[in-house]
Formats: structure tokens, C-alpha cells, sequence
């Protein structure tokens, strides 16, 4: 079996080149891949284009808004890329207001779906989601069975950033509660999977087979995040 | 000055919107004010709360202390869970909200019209816009229930005509609950079911640029009891 | 909480009107709700449109072509409509060529993925399965990142039988191994849910909400399998 | 009679193919012959086998009386769990397979054409076909290997200039072993890579109604050790 178990966050996202594409996941911080992050902003690739359900939020932690305000990324896929509140201006809303990033604003279950058409080998996919809005202009509309639906296609990934409850040495991946938000489907979309386990790497046989949450084939990389690590 | 008097508070609002759920719903609540229909219990309905994120089932808010950094409802609140509860990814959250498994999605606006198109996610003039799960929700629940206030700050109608802003789905809206009444929205257009107390419906239509149906059984707000 | 816990099968799809379409999952025989479909050929409703992986096998085990052989069937899709060996002339093959049973067959994968569409409010996808056979004749066809996919269409239900190993009270299901197949996007797709359980029924509360295979909404109705009952 | 001289055992076809298999590949193997190539074993290599009903990295037969009945291949035959063996629904299994995540699917056929296309779907004049996951497979892994025997029962050829058949997908083998040898699909056609023991060329070529190609490095069928 490959040794996927990498000692630092540093070595397991030293080879992401300038202009690749990563899918970052997490939900109000929840199952963010903070260390990952972490390490993807000391190793300094540009031009990066990220997928997101935000582009950074105002806190002092690390997330997709680290990469953002450091210049690595040149465009974002997100649902939300405006504040919540006017009074927030992340740096993100500050350089998309300025024009130095570029962005595709996606409605949440239609990003959820294009990143799992993406690991399903779905060419495209209609959906009834954002009919009659400005985000479905330009797109092209269809009428099904009454109902009309907008095209929406696969959005694929070089690299997965993913942070997971608990693996086994093949890359069999547990989360825990809202920690699974994005994580599967973004582990199972991308070509290159590396993932941030908060609680235990355990030898390949001990997890239940009927309990896993992602597949080891789609894992490529696992580092157990330390004891000085980010955990929340 | 009709904007002097009381006008009803945001728990309220959402209390009697909280009293239309039925029995066994689904029931999706957005971020910010709608979150408060949760805080309105009836012992006779047993409700589902799901939360995009996939948490399907999920409890009140976490009393401190207590919470699981791992579980947290859409606007990022930890909560507790609910035997029954189950957790899925996030494709699986929207398929169940685009199969129409959602009952009722209450989320809070900026307009709404009297054609049940709403806007909630995109201010003019501003690049980009926080859609989240807005136009999925909007454009699958099975109903659409909007909390807000009645007017913007400066004291423009909310409850419009057409939107002006760009919308979050068309025509999708069924029941507005707004600091000065109750309002369903009908094929002829916004119908005021309850006013707010002290609230005539001559002065709540000054504030509404639509036209309001003033129907004869017209009744008084509804508070918990 | 509603009661979902039904006494019998016979219980439990009583109301199945004539012309209904069910699902019912299974592959290689396991998986399939054996006692549903006895009750459901008890109960006698015809014109039925079935969805399944086959139509019936050769042994003497209830299946779907139990129903098929009783006339219970008007139309079949399946990704199996002819045998895999010729020597096999189940019920169904017999009535395909007589001409008294339609069918649609349908590759697997998208078998599997129309269902799932239906579940999940998709309209319609693109998949690249079956281009350039005869299957994809007269299907919509599109060229998408250079590759040419098909357009397939979801496949709803009013029923899906389903057999799980364990529930809790509320519904959220469980399965054991290869016996979860085609049950859980089955069980998400249909209007009406049925499920036989082989292990248990336990109270709600004692699943681990992280370990929940079809959450409880999906599922209307339970049914323990009785000693008696067919487990295999 | 060339056709009275010993061929290849099912078994031997399915070992060479097994050999082409390369370390931490995922493979699906076919019902019938192709679930041979389990039984060959390179300890140099670790394979994970994927099964169309969601099991990924299952294990050899189950030993008599070891059966769990919930525990299938795709064959329907009882399997052993290997440790890390993970199980996903029927619709993640097909994402797995469309996704491109299969290395290699090895199938039967009643034919194969020089152009990769092949057949082992439908029985001409006769309604249906017995499709199964073959389409998905092979218009989705990343090679599809076909075992069959080099001509039907009655003695024609199954290596063709086209198919007669109803295919499976068009131009996607890249190896075929029959039980005469192994046949790479080139641009130009067959490719006689290995002839069976006793068998030349041109009595191969004499069961082939597509022009093989014979390279100058042709060897003997290479058997396992």
C-alpha cells in the first residue's frame, strides 16, 4: 500500500503550482482546513483559483480569506462573495471592489452539485436554482416536464483541501457532525486530495466499512494535525 | 407620527410566523431574525430544523458551555442535537432541498412584492452578492415565509410593487410578517391578515407602496401565548 | 412524532393503487425487500410501472418478477431486460417477446443516476454512458469540454420498497455491506417510502447521527421482519 | 485441424491480463471469465477491486461456509472483506466510475473490432439487452481489457474489421487475450503481442477476419510463474 501519511502540512501541498485550482470547504468554520491553508499560504503558489462557500470571513483565523489577502488567488468560485452585513469588508470584498480578484458568485446547492457533478462525471445538470435571477442570465434555460431549469456545469479541482474527523492509513475518512459540509464532495472531485485529520490516523481494518464517509481511493494524503496545531 | 407609535417586536414577528408551521414539517430558518422562530415552541407540533450544512434535526441553541464545536445550525450557532438527528454532506443537504422535502424556508428581505418575488441578496452597486442557500431554498421550499421590517431605515416601503432590487426567486412568497402585521401574499396581491396593535390599516398602507387587500375579517395580531 | 411502524407488510402497502410506479433495489439478490414485494403481489395491484436493476431472477425467491409474473407489470426500467445467459428465459423475457410487459433498458450507472436525480430536484444531466450505441439513439446529445455526453432524465416514483438492516423510530436507516446498493437513493426518491428491517428497530435517539445512511425524512413507514418472515 | 490444437485455458487469458495490472490500480472485473483475474496474484502489487454495488476493495471468494450474504461482488459471488474496504450506494459507485477513478475494467464479448469498438450487450433479434454497468464502465475507465474466446462455437471469428453486434462503446479497448493470444488495439488495428503455444501467426490470423499486425518482437503467450 502507497504511504499516503505525510509528517507536515508544509510537504503534503509543497508540489500546488501557480494557477492551479483548489476547493476549500467549511461552513460558518466548521471543518475548515485550517492548517492546510495555513501551510498553502507560507508555500506562496499565486495565481491560484479557489472554490469556497465564502472568500474569508473577519475573524483572525485562517481560511480561504488568508490565501485572498496574501494576492495567492487570482479568482474565486463562492456563494457568498459580498458580507453578510454591509459593515463587514473583508479582504476579499475590498480587492473584488478594487478589480485585483475575480469572481463567479454561485448559489450554494448549485455549487454543492457542480462540485459533485464535477466527481460524478456529469457533463452538466439542470437545476431550478436561481430561475428568474440575475445569476441566470446568460445561461441557458430549459423547460422540463413545466418546470424551467438553467445548465450549470461541473466545477473541477487540481487540489482538495480537506479537514476530517478520522482516517485510516489508506485515506478512509470519517467527519463529525457539520464538520462533513463540503469535505466528501470536495475530497471526491479533485485530482489531488490532501487532508487534515483532528483526531487519529488508525491502522487500515479498523474502521467500519459501512461507516465511511469518503473512500481512501479518492485520499492521496493525510497529515494528523499536531498538538500545537489549529484545531477549531 | 405614525412611525413614533410601537411597532411589534422581531421575536413576534417570528413567533406568529413559527405558528403556522404544521405538524412534522420541514423546516429551513435563514440566518439572522428568522433564526427566532425557533425560540417559539408549541408542544403540539413536532418540527425538523434543518440547516444547509446538512444537519438535519437539529436542537436549540447550545446553552454555554455546552457546546460541540463540530455542531452548528446555518448561522453558525452552536446548537444541540435532537435524537433523530442525522447528518449529511452537503450535495445530499440540497438534494433534499431541490427534491422539495422543505416545508417551509423563512428567511428575512429587503423587498418583497406583491407578486411574491423577494430580494435578500444583492445590494445595487455592489459587486457580488451573500446568495448562500437563498435562491436553492427560494426556489424549491414547499412555502416561503419572509421576517422583516416594514420599512428600510429611512423609512421607504419594503413592501413593494415590483422589486427593485434583484431578486432572490420569482413569485415564491406566500406569508410576510412584517413590525406592523401579517401579510399573505394572493394571486390580487399583498392581503393584511393581522395589523400590529394600535395599527390601522390606512396607516400601515401608507408605509406599503403596493396596494393592500383589507380583507372583512381582518383581525389583530397574534401574539404566544 | 409520527408513527411510522407498521404492524404487517400487508399493512404497509395496502394503499399502493393500480398504475403506480415503485422502486425496488437489490443486486445480486441482496438488498431486495422480499417481504414488501410478497405483500405487494398479495395485495394484488396491477399496471404497475417497476424500477429496478432486473427483472426478476430465475431463483425461487420473491423478486420483482414475481409481480411481473402475476401481470402485476405493465412496464419495467431496468438495466437488465434480457438474460445474461440465453439459456435463462425468465417470466419477464418470455412476456417482453410476447409483447405483453414494456421495458426500458436503462445502463446502470445512469439507472442509478436518474434516480438520484429525482431525489435531488435535478431536471435533467448529461452523462457520457451508452454514446454511440443504440441506446443513445434519439437522445439529445452534446459536445461538452470536447467530450460527447447523453440527456437523461430523472425517474421518480410513487413508492420504493426498501430493505435496510437497521432503524431508528423517526426512520433514519442503516444498511449492512453490499446490501445498500440501490436502497438509499431509492428510499430518497420516492413520494412514499416503505422499509422492511432485518436487525432491529431501535428507539430514537441510539443511531449515531454520523452514521445514518437515509435520514429519518425520507422514511414513512417500517416494517420489523417477523421470525418468519424472508431474510435471505 | 488447426482448431483441434490445444488453445488457451480461461484461466491463462485472465492471469495475462491480471499481469498488466500496475500497483494501487482500482479494478472492476466482470461477471463470468473476467472475475479469473482475482485468482492471480503479483504480492509485488496492491489492487483494489471495485464492484458496481458499491463495494471498494473487496477480497478474494469467501471460503465455503465463511459466506456473509450481504457481502457480493458484482458477479453475485460471496466475498471476503480486505481491510480497508470501504461501501457507497449504487449512485456514488457510478460517480466513482464516471468520475474516471477505474483503472481498468476487464469484461467478456461476443466481439471486438479492430477499432475498439465492442459488443456483449445484445443478442440481435431479440428484445432488450442485459447491459448492466458495462456501459458506464466502458465509456468511463480508463482501460477496458476484454477475455473471450477467439471465435464462437461454431468457429467465426470474434476479432473483427467492425462489429455486426449492437456495441457496448465505441473505441475504447486497448488489450484483448483470447484463448489463440493477446492483442493490443492499435491505431492501425490488432496487434499480435503474444501467440499461444503451437499457434503461428498465420493460423491465428486464419480465425481473424481483421488483418492482424505482426510486430518483429512477437513472443509466446507468457503464462504465470
Amino acid at each position: 500500500m502507497k504511504n499516503k501519511i505525510y509528517q507536515t502540512f508544509d510537504e503534503a501541498v509543497a508540489d500546488v503550482a501557480d494557477g492551479s485550482t483548489f476547493m476549500s470547504p467549511g461552513f460558518s468554520g466548521v471543518g475548515v482546513p485550517r492548517n492546510l491553508l495555513a501551510a498553502l499560504h507560507r508555500q506562496g503558489a499565486s495565481g491560484l483559483t479557489g472554490i469556497s462557500n465564502n472568500c474569508g470571513t473577519l475573524d483572525e483565523k485562517v481560511d480561504v480569506g488568508t490565501l485572498i489577502e496574501a494576492g495567492q488567488v487570482k479568482k474565486m468560485y463562492a456563494a457568498f462573495t459580498s458580507p453578510t452585513h454591509p459593515s463587514q469588508i473583508s479582504p476579499f470584498v475590498r480587492m473584488y471592489n478594487e478589480g485585483t480578484i475575480d469572481a463567479e458568485t454561485v448559489p450554494q446547492g448549485t455549487l454543492a452539485e457542480r462540485i459533485r457533478a464535477a466527481a460524478s462525471g456529469i457533463g452538466a445538470f439542470y437545476t431550478p436554482a436561481s430561475v428568474g435571477t440575475e445569476l441566470a442570465e446568460g445561461k441557458e434555460h430549459r423547460k422540463i416536464n413545466g418546470r424551467t431549469y438553467v445548465l450549470e456545469y461541473p466545477l473541477h479541482a487540481d487540489y482538495a483541501l480537506i479537514r476530517a474527523w478520522r482516517a485510516d492509513e489508506f485515506g478512509n475518512l470519517q467527519f463529525r457532525l457539520a464538520q462533513r459540509n463540503f469535505n466528501p464532495i470536495m475530497a471526491m472531485a479533485a485530482r489531488v486530495t490532501v487532508v487534515e485529520i483532528e483526531d487519529e490516523i488508525v491502522p487500515v481494518g479498523e474502521l467500519d466499512p459501512d461507516k465511511i464517509h469518503v473512500p481512501g481511493v479518492y485520499v492521496n494524503r493525510l497529515v494528523k494535525i499536531p498538538p500545537d496545531g489549529i484545531f477549531d | 407620527m405614525a412611525e413614533e407609535k410601537p411597532k411589534l417586536h422581531r421575536q413576534a414577528m417570528c413567533d406568529r410566523l413559527a405558528m403556522e408551521f404544521q405538524d412534522d414539517w420541514i423546516v429551513n430558518l435563514g440566518v439572522g431574525m428568522p433564526t427566532l422562530c425557533s425560540n417559539y415552541v408549541d408542544p403540539t407540533k413536532d418540527l425538523i430544523f434543518h440547516s444547509e450544512n446538512g444537519v438535519i434535526g437539529y436542537g436549540p441553541l447550545a446553552p454555554a458551555g455546552e457546546e460541540d464545536r463540530h455542531l452548528v445550525n446555518a448561522g453558525g450557532q452552536n446548537v444541540v442535537p435532537m435524537p433523530g438527528m442525522a447528518i449529511v454532506h452537503h450535495a445530499d443537504s440540497f438534494a433534499l432541498i431541490r427534491g422539495g422535502m422543505v416545508d417551509v424556508t423563512v428567511m428575512g428581505a429587503y423587498e418583497v412584492a406583491e407578486n411574491g418575488d423577494f430580494a435578500n441578496w444583492r445590494i445595487p452597486n455592489r459587486k457580488g452578492g451573500g446568495i448562500g442557500g437563498a435562491m436553492d431554498l427560494a426556489a424549491c421550499a414547499k412555502q416561503v415565509f419572509i421576517a422583516m421590517e416594514h420599512t428600510t431605515r429611512d423609512g421607504k416601503p419594503r413592501m413593494l410593487k415590483r422589486c427593485a432590487l434583484p431578486i432572490t426567486a420569482p413569485g415564491v412568497v406566500t406569508l410576510v410578517a412584517t413590525d406592523l402585521g401579517l401579510f399573505k401574499i394572493t394571486p390580487d396581491g399583498f392581503e393584511l391578515r393581522e395589523h400590529a396593535p394600535g395599527w390601522n390599516p390606512e396607516e400601515i398602507q401608507e408605509l406599503t407602496e403596493a396596494d393592500l387587500i383589507i380583507p372583512s375579517d381582518l383581525k389583530e395580531f397574534r401574539f404566544r401565548d
